[in-house]
């Protein structure tokens, strides 16, 4: 870790150095035990902070847009998978955006070790390859980071960088034969009662601070149809139909370009299982149309194309 | 304990277009029950919540007098959600009313005093509450000289015509009406509103300002009003921001630790600059 | 009135008791996550927490709220009025920052001018019993905004936890009338007063987090055109985790939801956060990026607000920290404001 | 914001809505051949004319229900037939995913409906509409995404 870290610091310092770009989106440590935080660095004195760990957990493809500057972004798989997708919309361009590709293990869930612990609180955390130690007020343990990964590094097959411009350390072994799907279909399964009760259990938890909204890359509409007022298409409370269709338009409006990147989930600060809706559209979009989103800048995106054999049983 | 967050009925009575592209119209309401009429006491500067139900409710400034008794009158321009539904209505609907809101123009201090009133487009509401007011016949000899700068895009976008004439005419203040662009049969001067202030030169000795207008105006308007030597203490703005509650508790309309639907919407420029803030 | 007790084994039955009289609201763990929810039995209550996840204000001013029914079509505006539940309350477990929050809400809701009678009728129906800290939290810094683990304001009651019993401290009128009335409560005892002030020590030493809030006021006073917001806001989403899960944020939207003739008037919190906050309908907004709407939450908090109450609009319960999904931490916002 | 949904009616009086959005080129024309050819429909259906089957976006579609539609139909030319050359080829792409989508978190199967129908498919449009409405009917009154005041 610290030696990415150490590479990562270097190559954005050269990089700052030869004026090759202005400003390099990176991580450096956070406030808290198990968190980092984003860090804009525009020289290379800057560059000392930035860092590279288990808890690098945002998407910085989220800060790509609108910026006039060559950026340089240190992303991982689903960061990059990100970034092709806004090339791919023509949200930034392929020559302003400098990669510094970091090859990924996946990245902690914090919650899932909270609740682990059951309100004990951690004070310290020394992370190691494998491991971390964690240390509060009258406890030490020691956790295998994989057991507490994110839901969506788990199902990640994309763990190396799919674009970049220059790879910091080795590249990881992808994992193999993983389930990518096993909890869509595990819900696909379920009566048709049990799955709306499950999902507006979910949705009822929602406080509509759109905070997964705003933590994804490819949320980018000028007017997000919430925040529209002419015409208003839901209102404005916590009342259930409103935000189950906030959630369900959300998801829709990712399909063919979501990645997975998991922001949404994370950004949850109720703990919503978002990701259960856009998993379901990405396996489909897979299914139907055979297309996975951010994995190469040529696939034309699903929903911009058709084919005449496109499947319609749905349609008398 | 009175519920401030309930509006009472009011009834469109008559419903004026103002301008020639029908974008503003002027709404004349009556109260439904006398008691509250007798208990709505404002000034001119006050604003008021007017509520369509069903699509909401947004904040206007009371463009008639208190000194014209029977009612209220507002001038409104459309532009939003709530503006459009008030468009939409007929002579005869029911719009829901809470206020009077907010500070008014200072009255007292302008007693005694001349007083300029520079207004552009559609902010002239208040400013005619306060023009109306201060002509009332009982109350000119309160007031010293009277002068009042206006002015509009076009003729066409001038607000209250037929005042206007009758104002003209009368002896009581002296009228600049002025216009962008001119049209045939336009005898007033042309000329944006701060050009025809720097022409007139009204003398700050022993006078106060008022102005309202669209914010490009106001910035081309204060250094004028800085050229003729008037303090900042006696120019006096009135502001508009968004608001909701109009009863400084939903936290938006403020600049600095001022809310401006309880200590404005009207501040002197000197409190503006001791404020920093967005507006 | 002196500091009484109650037993822990007593507390069930005490709650217990209250319910029926009262509406109680106590700690519960739901969904995963520690929430004020009205319980039905002692028993429900949960005390073995840190803080909730949502702040309690949410009792008094709930994210939304029917201001009126209306329907159309009879004389005049056909607004019902809304009745109010006369029915006390008791909200029972809350943190002494959260209560303080209360003290805070009320300077708005409960102004010398305009009375919020939604919220004023649910705070005065309600006796507030506060639970003191034994286990601060890292991200809790009331101690820099005037407040403390053990701190009254707010609270009628407030308990202190030795061990197998609570010190009960009464600390107004209305909580020492409760004290009194119920046959659980008995007066602390020397051994009982040493072992709190123990407690509260050990508790106090905790809060390792520590901001001159008073100093960052004085820097703000002249902070606004500074070029430190161009970039504070660099990584905030903009989203409403810390003025949601705020305890002292306040602001509101006013929205009518319509069904043909008959409908309502809603008030639902709302965030300076947004850019709707302030877009006006011709499309101009006084706060159009980040910047400045970063720079409103802080000076609303921290400056505004001290201007105009004397106190600053944060208790340090630390639910911004925590939730933050980009980490941006106040404490650290307010350190760097002392270092410019 | 409106919400068009009749209240307090009984159950035993309940007729299921439906909304109808239908391209202006094949299906629209569709339902006018139906009615000018005197073919019998249950009047339960609200039409709305929309320039192509691809205009409609899942707003709409969710909107319809939150509104208290029982029922929804889309409807546009058949694939070869659009206008707009490759309009509807877009959408059943889009409504693909939608209506799967719907179908998983639980919405019951038989309020979202798609259909083909030409200009010349008068009697068929009649049929799907009387179809459609008995199928709603047997479902009752839209429960998942309505929205009520109380």
């Amino acid at each position: 870790m610290l030696d990415t870290s150490v590479m990562i610091r270097d190559a954005a310092k050269k990089l700052l150095d030869q004026k090759r770009v202005d400003l390099i989106i990176g991580f450096e440590t956070g406030t808290l035990p198990l968190r980092s935080t984003p860090c804009f660095v525009r020289t290379s004195e800057e560059a000392e902070k930035l860092i590279w760990n288990a808890s690098c957990e945002n998407n910085l493809a989220r800060y790509l847009r609108g910026r006039e500057e060559k950026v340089g972004i240190v992303a991982k798989g689903c960061d990059t998978r990100s970034i092709i997708s806004l090339i791919k919309e023509k949200q930034v361009a392929r020559e302003q955006v400098f990669i510094i590709g970091v090859p990924c293990h996946g990245m902690i869930d914090r919650r899932k070790i909270e609740a682990k612990l059951d309100g004990k609180e951690i004070l310290e955390a020394d992370e190691a390859t494998e491991r971390v130690i964690l240390k509060g007020r009258d406890f030490t343990e020691t956790i295998n980071k994989a057991e507490f990964l994110h839901n969506s590094c788990n199902t990640c097959s994309y763990r190396n960088p799919v674009i970049y411009d220059v790879l910091i350390g080795d590249k990881v072994e992808e994992k193999r034969g993983i389930d990518e799907y096993g909890e869509v279909k595990e819900f696909e399964a379920q009566p048709a009662d049990r799955r709306w009760q499950s999902f507006t259990n979910e949705v009822s938890k929602c406080i509509r601070c759109y905070a997964c909204r705003n933590a994804c890359p490819l949320c980018y509409c000028q007017e997000c149809f919430v925040d529209s007022s002419q015409p208003q298409w839901i209102g404005k409370t916590t009342n259930l139909s409103d935000a189950s269709i906030f959630h369900i338009v959300c998801a829709f409006h990712t399909a063919g370009r979501c990645v997975d990147c998991g922001a949404c989930d994370r950004a949850c600060p109720m703990g919503i299982d978002i990701r259960k809706l856009t998993r379901k559209i990405e396996k489909d979009v897979k299914e139907l149309f055979h297309y996975q989103a951010g994995v190469n800048l040529e696939d034309v995106p699903p929903l911009a194309a058709f084919s005449l054999d496109d499947p319609q049983q749905f349609i008398r | 304990m009175k519920n401030p967050y309930i509006p009472i009925a009011m009834r469109a009575e008559k419903i004026v277009i103002e301008t020639d592209d029908k974008n503003i119209k002027t709404f004349s309401l009556s109260f439904l029950d006398k008691a509250e009429e007798s208990s709505f006491n404002y000034l001119p500067g006050q604003f008021a919540q007017l509520s369509v139900l069903g699509e909401g409710e947004a904040p206007f400034g009371i463009a008639s007098s208190p000194t014209q008794p029977g009612g209220l009158e507002f001038t409104v321009n459309k532009i939003g959600v709530l503006t459009t539904a008030l468009h939409n209505l007929e002579e005869g609907a029911i719009i829901g009313i809470r206020g009077p809101l907010g500070n008014c123009f200072p009255i007292e201090l302008f007693k005694g005093k001349d007083i300029v009133i520079v207004g552009g487009g559609f902010a002239f509401t208040t400013l005619r509450s306060l023009l109306k007011y201060i002509l009332y016949h009982e109350n000119r000899s309160q007031f010293n000289n009277v002068t009042v700068i206006y002015g509009a895009r076009r003729p066409g976008l001038l607000l209250y015509k037929d005042e206007f004439k009758q104002w003209e005419a009368s002896p009581d203040l002296d009228l600049y009406l002025t216009v962008d662009q001119a049209d045939e049969g336009w005898c007033g001067k042309v000329g944006v509103v701060p050009n025809v202030l720097k022409e007139v030169a009204p003398s700050p000795e022993n006078a106060y300002t008022v102005v309202c207008g669209p914010p490009i105006m106001i910035k081309f308007t204060l250094p004028v009003l800085r050229q003729l030597r008037f303090p900042p203490e006696r120019t006096v703005l009135s502001l508009e921001m968004k608001m909701k509650c109009g009863i400084g508790k939903c936290g938006r309309c403020n600049i600095g630790n001022k809310y401006v639907c309880q200590a404005g919407p009207v501040f002197t420029l000197a409190q503006l600059n001791e404020l920093s803030g967005e507006y | 009135m002196k500091e009484m007790k109650i037993a822990k084994s007593e507390l069930v039955s005490f709650l217990n008791s209250l319910i029926g009289e009262y509406k109680v609201f106590a700690p519960v763990k739901q969904d995963g996550f520690i929430a004020f929810q009205e319980i039905h039995s002692g028993s429900d209550a949960l005390l073995d927490y840190v803080n909730s996840k949502k702040p309690p204000k949410e009792i008094f001013f709930p994210q939304s709220e029917v201001l009126f029914n209306y329907r159309l079509g009879g004389e005049g505006l056909g607004i019902e009025e809304p009745t109010f539940e006369d029915k006390p309350m008791v909200i029972f477990g809350i943190r002494p920052c959260d209560a303080r929050s209360l003290a805070i809400l009320d300077n708005i809701f409960n102004s010398q001018e305009y009375k919020d009678v939604y919220y004023t009728n649910r705070r005065g129906r309600t006796l507030v019993i506060a639970i003191g800290c034994n286990q601060p939290s890292s991200t809790c810094f009331c101690t820099s905004l005037g407040g403390s683990p053990f701190s009254s304001d707010g609270s009628d009651l407030i308990l202190i936890d030795i061990d197998q019993e609570y010190v009960v401290q009464p600390v107004t009128n209305k909580g020492k009338k409760l004290v009194r009335k119920h046959s659980q409560f008995g007066e602390a005892g020397r051994r009982s007063l040493s072992l709190m002030r123990k407690v509260t020590q050990r508790a106090g030493a905790l809060i390792k987090s520590k901001v001159e809030t008073g100093e960052t006021k004085k820097k703000l006073d002249g902070m606004f055109d500074d070029p430190f917001w161009d970039w504070l806001h660099e990584k905030c989403l903009g989203c409403a985790v810390c003025t949601y899960l705020c305890p002292t944020c306040h602001c509101f939207d006013i929205a009518d939801e319509a069904l043909d003739q008959r409908g309502r008037r809603v008030r639902i919190w709302d965030t300076c956060s947004f850019p709707l906050f302030t877009l006006e309908a011709s499309g101009v907004n006084p706060r159009p990026t980040n910047k400045e709407r970063m720079r409103q939450r802080v000076m609303h908090k921290f400056k505004y607000f001290v201007d105009n109450h004397n106190v600053a609009a944060c208790v340090g319960c630390g639910r911004c920290i925590k939730e933050c999904p980009v980490n941006l931490d106040i404490r650290a916002v307010l350190n760097s404001i002392l270092n410019r | 914001m409106r919400i068009n949904k009749m209240q307090g009616e009984k159950l035993d009086e309940w007729e299921p809505k439906i909304i109808a959005f239908l391209c202006n080129w094949c299906s629209y024309a569709g339902a006018d051949l139906a009615g000018v050819s005197r073919h019998q429909y249950p009047p339960n259906t609200r039409i709305i004319r929309v320039p192509c089957s691809s205009r409609i976006s899942p707003l709409l579609i969710l909107k319809s229900l939150q509104r208290g539609a029982d029922g929804v139909l889309i409807s546009g030319c058949h694939p070869g037939d659009c206008h707009y050359l490759s309009g509807n080829y877009v959408a059943r792409r889009k409504f693909a995913i939608l209506n799967n989508l719907l179908e998983y978190l639980g919405i019951e199967k038989g309020r979202v409906h798609f259909a083909w129908v030409s200009a010349a498919e008068g009697k068929r449009f009649a049929e799907l509409i009387t179809e459609i409405t008995e199928e709603v009917r047997a479902l009752g009154p839209a429960k998942e995404l309505v929205k009520k005041l109380d």
